[in-house]
């Protein structure tokens, strides 16, 4: 699954997309986050106001406890401030 | 109020400076139907002087898509002759443009409301984050969202 | 939210055109504290094809204090960097422009609320009257005042 | 005292301005409203529907009920179909 982070998110975890095979255990938003975290120190600290990051799927906004499905491309995100 | 046959809204992501003028009259130009043109604007400020540039990071494709998404609410919602939408992305100086709205219509507020009702739900949904930077030379940070854009959005 | 020093509105009461893109490119340039601009533009509309043009009387010298007057109303209640307010009299085409307003504000509420007031209140208490003419080549006569404006300026 | 019609009620007075001199029982706008109604048959048609007519002292908005004071300008007109 191709995985893409953006603004601070993107900087704090160092990379700004990654291809990740998940394990069959992960199966919504929620999942995939407690995975990411577990994974290494850079993305627990990304992840650390879990609640602030936003999420999209297949270039959508979802909430965390959407099923990941399908879904090519997941993109973890702050809050938006354009315009 | 909702128009039968809704206008397809003209959407841009580009890094490029652009001409509000020519948009608005690419929306009336030729046409006898506009009663009214509502054109909004989005600058850079320099914060007090604090500021050197604003630096805009987006997602590609989904800024597009999730534009259009909007602008195809307020299609169906009000009854426009036009709706252009330009969001820019990268560096941008104070004084510059960021983002630009036109809304044609019959009727004043239709193109009020559907330009008011664009920029609230670009500034909270459209996947846009600014960074300051400072004349000191360094980057201060993200732009934090703010409530009030939230509180805004929610009044549709 | 006031503004501690309100703004000079200009006003214009005139039978020439205006250039909207002119008019607000005066309240940005070189500045830097201007985060967002609307304009609205009000146009002549041909009704489907039934009107030649609207001819716009006015009463000179009440016109400008009326709209000076509901001017100094939105410079001291949003806090606006600039206010430009252009009407025009005379015979309009389908097409023409009729009146601009241009409302620059650090914010894009307090702008789109300036702008959206002043032509609530220019629509309801500027002395203009618009008179029909048809393409047939009749006067149809003087176009009756709308109740829907008398409910949009109420919601100040 | 100088007297402004527009749009239909000037086309149905049939003037645009006129100076009167106004009997001192006119003290305020519903009386002269009534004085020019009297006057002839053009006023009295230009001011049937009294209630629909606007009405201005030295170009300022006023109700009826206005006292004429000192004023140098009266106008009356239409609602206003600016904008």
């Amino acid at each position: 699954m191709k995985i893409r982070y953006f603004a601070w998110v993107r900087e704090k975890v160092g990379v700004d997309k990654e291809t990740l095979d998940l394990p069959g255990s992960v199966t919504s938003v929620t999942h995939l986050i407690e995975f990411l975290k577990a994974r290494d120190e850079r993305y627990a600290t990304a992840f650390e106001e879990q609640d602030a990051i936003r999420v999209a799927l297949d270039q959508m906004h979802v909430e965390h406890d959407e099923p990941l499905g399908n879904v090519q491309e997941v993109a973890f995100f702050p809050p938006m401030t354009g315009g | 109020m909702a128009n039968p046959v809704p206008v397809i809204a003209t959407i841009r992501v580009q890094s490029e400076d652009f001409d509000a003028t020519r948009e608005a009259e690419l929306l009336a130009k030729g046409r006898k139907d506009v009663g009214a043109l509502v054109t909004f604007t989005g600058l850079c400020r320099d914060e007090g002087g604090r500021l050197s540039a604003l630096e805009l990071e987006h997602y590609p494709g989904m800024a597009e898509a999730e534009i259009t998404r909007i602008a195809e609410q307020a299609c169906s919602r009000w009854p426009l002759t036009g709706l252009t939408v330009i969001h820019r992305f990268g560096k941008i100086a104070p004084g510059g443009n960021i983002v630009l709205v036109v809304a044609a219509s019959s009727h004043r507020r239709a193109a009020f409301e559907a330009a008011d009702f664009m920029m609230d739900f670009l500034k909270t949904r459209a996947p846009f984050w600014k960074k300051e930077h400072l004349l000191s030379g360094e980057s201060q940070g993200w732009v934090e969202a703010s409530d009030k854009d939230d509180t805004d959005a929610k009044r549709w």
